[in-house]
C-alpha cells in the first residue's frame, strides 16, 4: 500500500503524516501570525534552530548524510539566522526537528528519503511558523473588515421614520404605479382638448 | 410596465468633463492629503480577486514561487478606495497611478486531506486512498498608497 | 480504519498476560514518577550558546558585539547565583570585576528610557489631537510588563536569557527585551534602536483600537469639553431610528449633532447605552481616530517626518 | 470591542414593517413579505443565518383575490386516512379565519427548509386595523403594496362622475338605474331557497366539501 501511495505522490511519504487521526475531525483556526510579522522594515524567520539527527552507518540514513556534506555548509551560510546542530546517533533513524520562536516544535522523520527531499524538507521547516497542523477556517485575516462601513437596515434609507406614525397613509401606495386604463383614457382626452384649443 | 427613464448616452465630451472635473480635482485633494485616510485596493492574485486593505493577511493556495521575506508587488489592482472615494479601473489600474505591496510571510501546507474509494470488489482491489496536502502561502499586505493624482484628469502630467 | 474482529478472538489482561502486567506496571510507575521537571535549554546536548547569540544578531539584522549581546542576556539573578556558587566553593574572586560579564540592569534602564521616548513621540506625531491622557494610557498599555513580556517570549529570548530558573520569570523577559535595545543603542546608533521599538513593540497596537485601550468613564462630560475648548455649542442628542422597542430585540440608533452639525452616531440595545456609544464615536471622529484613519506606518515614521532627536 | 458590539447590533437588528393588505392581492404581496421574513433583501443574507425581519400585516380581511378565486379556489386538505380528503373554498375560509388567506399565500412563498416555520412566526396578521399597541409600537417601516388601490364609485363625487370623459353615448332605452336596485331586484327569503345537499362519501375533488354549501343568499330576479 505504501509503495503504491509514493508512486502517485510527488511529495515524500512524509507529508501525509497527520497529526490527528483522520476519526477525530482536525482542529481549526484563523490565519495568526506572532507579533504582527512582516509589518514593520524587517522580517524575522521563525525557525530558530534546526537539529538534524542521523547515523553514520545504516542505509536509511543515506540521503541525510548526503545533504549534509554537500548542501549544509551553504545552507548555513544563506540563513545564519538558523542555528543548526547535526547530532550524531548510532543505529538510529534520521530526524529532522525544527524549535521555532514561540516555542513550538516540529519533528520530521526522514528515513529514506533522498537528499533533494531532505533538502525540501529542511526548506518547509525554514519557511514555517511552527505551529501544528490546522484546518484554515478562512482564507485571509483582516482587522478591518469595512472601510467604508458596514451595511445596517437603515442605510439608504430615508430619514423621516422615525417621525412617522404607522399605519402611515404615504407609505401604503406603490411607488411607481402601472397606468391603468382608466388614466390612460383621461390621458388621451386631455391631449385630444389640447389639440382642439391648438 | 414601471415608468422608468434611463439615461441616454451622451457623446458629447465637453459636457461630460464639465461635469466630471471638479469630482476628480475634489478626489485628488484626497489623495493629496496621504496617509491620513485607510486605503483598500481589489487586488488580483493567481486568478482570483481579493479585497485588501494594510496589514491584513491573504492566504494562496497554490505553488508559489518566491519564499519568505521577499517583498511582492501586486500590479493588477482592480479597484482603490478610501472612505470617501472609489476609483475603479478599466479593468485595472495604472501601475504608476497605485502601489499595492505585499510580504510573504510564510509557506506551510494545509491540513492533511483524503479522498477515500470504495467499490465491492475482492479484497483491496477495490479501494484506493489518496492523501495529499496542499502547499498554501500567506501574504501580508504592508502598503497600499496613491502615487498621483488620477490619470487622464486636468491635474494629472499625462 | 475499521476492520472486522474475529469471533474467538481474545484481547484484554486474558492475552498475553505478561504483557498486560508489564504494561500496567510501566504505566504505574510513569504516574508515580510525576511530571517531568522543567529543565534548561542549555543542558540539552543540541546547544551551543555562542551560536545561538550569533544567530540573534542576524535574526533582528542588528550587527553587534557578541558580548554585549551576552551581557544584554545575562540577568542579575544569575550573577548572584554565581556568586553565590563561588562563595559557597570558597573562591574568594566573588566580585564583578573579575567576573567576563555583567547583568543587564543598566542596559535594561537605557532600553526602556528609548522605548518610551519613542512610543510617546511617534504616538503624538500619528494622533496629534488625541488628548494626553489617552496617549499615557497607550504608552501604559505598550510599556506594561505583560505585553512586553510577550513580546519579548515570541522573539524566542525565553531560551536565551541566562537566569536562575528554567524558564525565566515575566519581569526578566522584560529586562532581556529592554537591555537587547539597549545594546542596539550602544553598538549602532539611537536610530536603530528606535526602529526597533516601532518593529516591535508599536505593532502591537495592529487590530487594537486605542480608543478602547483608554477606557473614558464619562464620555458625553469629556465631549462637551473638548466642545467647549474648540468654542463649539454643547451636544445634543437625538434619536434617529428605532426599531422593536417593545421586543426584546431592541434597536435605537442615536446621533449626536452640536448646532445641528453632525458628531457621530451609534447603535444600543437602549437609549443610554446608545447615547453613550454615540458620545464616544463623536469623540474618536474629533480626535481622528476612527476606523477609516490609516495605521501608523511603522517602517516610514522617519520619511514622513518624524525627527530622531527633539 | 465597544464599538464592534454596537455595530453588530446595528447591523444584525431586526426591523419591524407594517403591512396594509387592503386590497392587496395576497399572492403578489406574499412573495414581497416572504422575502422579507427570510431577510433576502438584505445584503447581509445568507442561507444558513436567520437575518429575517419582522412583518406585522393589518386589514387581511380586505384582501383582493384575482378573478374568480374566491370561488374556486379551495384550500385542500389531506388527512390521514383513505376518504378523509376535503376542500374549503377560499371564500368559506376567509369566513372561518380571516387572516388564513394571506398566512397561506406568504407560507406557499417560503421555500420547504427547516426554517420555514421559525420565519413565519415572525409574521404577525390582524383581520383589521385593531392591532396591539406593544406590537405596533416595535414598527419602523412599511412595506409598500404591490397593487393599485381602486377608487370605489361610491367614494367618488358625482362632479367627478359628470367629469370624466365619456366616450360615446348609451342609448335610452339600454340605460337602467343601477343604483336604484330594489326597483330590479328582490331579495328572496332563505326559505324560498331550494336546499341542495353535497353529497358525502365521494373522492375529493373540487365540488366536494365537508360543509353544507348553500346557494347564493339572494339571488337577482329580473321583475319585468
Amino acid at each position: 500500500m505504501s509503495q503504491f501511495l509514493r508512486r502517485i505522490i510527488s511529495l515524500p511519504i512524509q507529508s501525509i503524516r497527520s497529526f490527528h487521526s483522520f476519526d477525530d475531525v482536525t482542529p481549526a483556526k484563523y490565519i495568526s501570525t506572532h507579533l504582527k510579522n512582516g509589518l514593520g522594515s524587517r522580517y524575522v524567520c521563525q525557525l530558530q534552530r534546526l537539529t538534524i539527527q542521523v547515523c553514520k552507518e545504516f542505509r536509511t540514513s543515506y540521503g541525510t548524510r548526503e545533504w549534509i556534506a554537500n548542501d549544509l555548509m551553504n545552507f548555513a551560510r544563506q540563513h545564519p539566522y538558523v542555528v543548526v546542530y547535526v547530532q550524531p546517533r548510532r543505529h538510529r533513524a534520521p530526524n529532522l526537528i525544527g524549535e521555532y520562536l514561540s516555542g513550538d516544535r516540529q519533528w520530521i522523520p526522514l528515513s529514506n528519503c533522498d537528499r533533494q527531499q531532505i533538502n525540501w524538507w529542511v526548506h518547509s521547516l525554514l519557511t514555517q511558523q511552527g505551529d501544528p497542523q490546522w484546518r484554515l477556517l478562512k482564507q485571509m485575516h483582516t482587522d478591518s473588515p469595512s472601510i467604508q462601513g458596514i451595511w445596517t437596515p437603515f442605510t439608504n434609507k430615508p430619514n423621516d421614520l422615525i417621525t412617522r406614525t404607522y399605519p402611515d397613509k404615504d407609505l401604503i401606495e406603490m411607488e411607481y404605479p402601472q397606468m391603468t386604463a382608466t388614466q390612460q383614457i383621461q390621458e388621451l382626452f386631455e391631449q385630444q382638448k389640447t389639440n382642439k384649443t391648438t | 410596465m414601471f415608468i422608468r427613464t434611463i439615461p441616454k448616452f451622451v457623446p458629447d465630451n465637453i459636457h461630460h468633463d464639465k461635469e466630471v472635473q471638479p469630482l476628480y480635482n475634489k478626489v485628488n485633494n484626497l489623495v493629496k492629503d496621504k496617509y491620513q485616510n485607510r486605503l483598500f485596493a481589489v487586488i488580483q492574485i493567481g486568478n482570483e480577486q481579493r479585497k485588501v486593505t494594510t496589514e491584513d493577511i491573504i492566504c494562496k493556495g497554490d505553488e508559489f514561487h518566491p519564499t519568505i521575506g521577499d517583498r511582492i508587488r501586486f500590479e493588477k489592482v482592480l479597484l482603490v478606495g478610501s472612505s470617501d472615494f472609489t476609483i475603479i479601473g478599466r479593468p485595472i489600474l495604472d501601475r504608476n497611478f497605485v502601489r499595492v505591496e505585499g510580504i510573504v510571510i510564510e509557506k506551510t501546507l494545509s491540513q492533511t486531506q483524503m479522498d477515500y474509494w470504495y467499490a465491492p470488489r475482492k479484497k483491496k482491489v477495490g479501494q484506493r486512498h489518496f492523501l495529499w496536502r496542499d502547499p498554501l502561502t500567506m501574504i501580508r499586505i504592508t502598503n497600499i498608497e496613491i502615487l498621483e493624482p488620477i490619470p487622464g484628469t486636468n491635474q494629472s502630467n499625462s | 480504519m475499521v476492520r472486522l474482529l474475529r469471533y474467538g478472538t481474545i484481547f484484554g489482561p486474558l492475552k498475553d498476560r505478561w504483557r498486560y502486567l508489564y504494561k500496567n506496571d510501566l504505566y504505574k510507575r510513569r504516574i508515580e514518577a510525576g511530571p517531568e521537571p522543567e529543565r534548561f535549554r542549555s543542558s540539552l546536548i543540541n546547544w551551543n550558546y555562542d551560536a545561538e547569540l550569533y544567530a540573534c544578531t542576524h535574526r533582528f539584522g542588528e550587527k553587534m558585539n557578541i558580548e554585549s549581546l551576552r551581557n544584554a542576556m545575562t540577568d542579575a539573578s544569575f550573577l548572584n547565583q554565581i556568586t553565590k556558587q563561588r562563595t559557597e566553593a570558597g573562591l574568594a574572586a566573588t566580585d564583578q570585576t573579575t567576573l567576563s560579564f555583567t547583568h543587564n540592569e543598566e542596559l535594561a534602564k537605557r532600553g526602556e528610557e528609548i522605548a518610551e521616548n519613542f512610543l510617546r513621540r511617534a504616538l503624538q506625531f500619528w494622533y496629534p489631537k488625541f488628548p494626553k491622557e489617552g496617549i499615557d494610557a497607550v504608552m501604559e498599555f505598550l510599556i506594561s510588563e505583560s505585553t512586553i513580556a510577550d513580546i519579548s517570549l515570541k522573539l524566542g529570548f525565553k531560551t536565551l536569557i541566562r537566569c536562575d530558573g528554567p524558564s525565566p520569570r515575566p519581569k526578566m523577559l522584560k529586562n532581556a527585551l529592554f537591555a537587547f535595545i539597549g545594546a542596539v543603542d550602544e553598538n549602532n546608533d539611537r536610530s536603530r534602536a528606535e526602529l526597533f521599538v516601532s518593529d516591535f513593540i508599536l505593532t502591537h497596537l495592529v487590530g487594537k483600537d486605542i480608543n478602547e485601550i483608554w477606557h473614558i468613564k464619562n464620555p458625553m462630560g469629556l465631549l462637551t469639553k473638548v466642545l467647549e475648548e474648540n468654542g463649539r455649542q454643547a451636544p445634543e442628542s437625538r434619536l434617529i431610528w428605532a426599531t422593536g422597542v417593545s421586543s426584546v430585540l431592541s434597536t435605537y440608533i442615536v446621533g449626536v449633532y452640536s448646532n445641528k452639525e453632525f458628531l457621530g452616531k451609534s447603535a444600543g440595545a437602549t437609549i443610554s447605552i446608545a447615547e453613550e456609544m454615540a458620545a464616544r464615536d463623536a469623540l474618536r471622529r474629533l480626535f481622528e481616530t476612527d476606523e477609516k484613519r490609516a495605521s501608523i506606518p511603522f517602517d516610514k515614521l522617519y520619511k514622513h517626518g518624524l525627527l530622531i532627536d527633539k | 470591542m465597544a464599538f464592534n458590539k454596537a455595530q453588530q447590533l446595528a447591523t444584525f437588528s431586526r426591523v419591524w414593517y407594517l403591512f396594509d393588505a387592503k386590497w392587496q392581492c395576497p399572492h403578489l404581496s406574499g412573495e414581497k413579505i416572504a422575502r422579507i421574513l427570510r431577510g433576502e433583501h438584505k445584503p447581509i443574507y445568507y442561507p444558513g443565518e436567520s437575518t429575517g425581519d419582522c412583518v406585522v400585516a393589518i386589514n387581511t380581511r380586505h384582501v383582493a383575490l384575482r378573478n374568480d378565486a374566491w370561488r374556486a379556489e379551495a384550500l385542500h386538505v389531506r388527512r390521514e386516512y383513505a376518504k378523509t380528503r376535503y376542500d374549503i373554498p377560499l371564500f368559506k375560509l376567509h369566513e372561518l379565519d380571516p387572516t388564513k388567506v394571506l398566512h397561506l399565500c406568504v407560507l406557499n412563498c417560503m421555500p420547504m427548509d427547516n426554517t420555514r416555520r421559525y420565519d413565519m412566526a415572525r409574521l404577525y396578521t390582524f383581520p383589521d386595523d385593531a392591532v396591539p399597541a406593544h406590537l405596533l409600537r416595535n414598527v419602523c417601516d412599511q412595506i409598500r403594496g404591490s397593487r393599485v388601490i381602486p377608487k370605489r364609485l361610491d367614494n367618488v363625487t358625482s362632479d367627478d362622475i359628470e367629469k370624466f370623459p365619456q366616450m360615446f353615448k348609451w342609448p335610452k332605452e339600454l340605460v337602467l338605474d343601477d343604483l336604484d336596485r330594489d326597483k330590479f331586484v328582490r331579495i328572496v327569503p332563505p326559505e324560498e331557497i331550494p336546499k341542495r345537499q353535497v353529497m358525502l362519501g365521494q373522492r375529493a375533488g373540487r365540488q366536494h366539501y365537508w360543509f353544507h354549501v348553500s346557494t347564493s343568499r339572494h339571488e337577482e330576479v329580473k321583475i319585468n
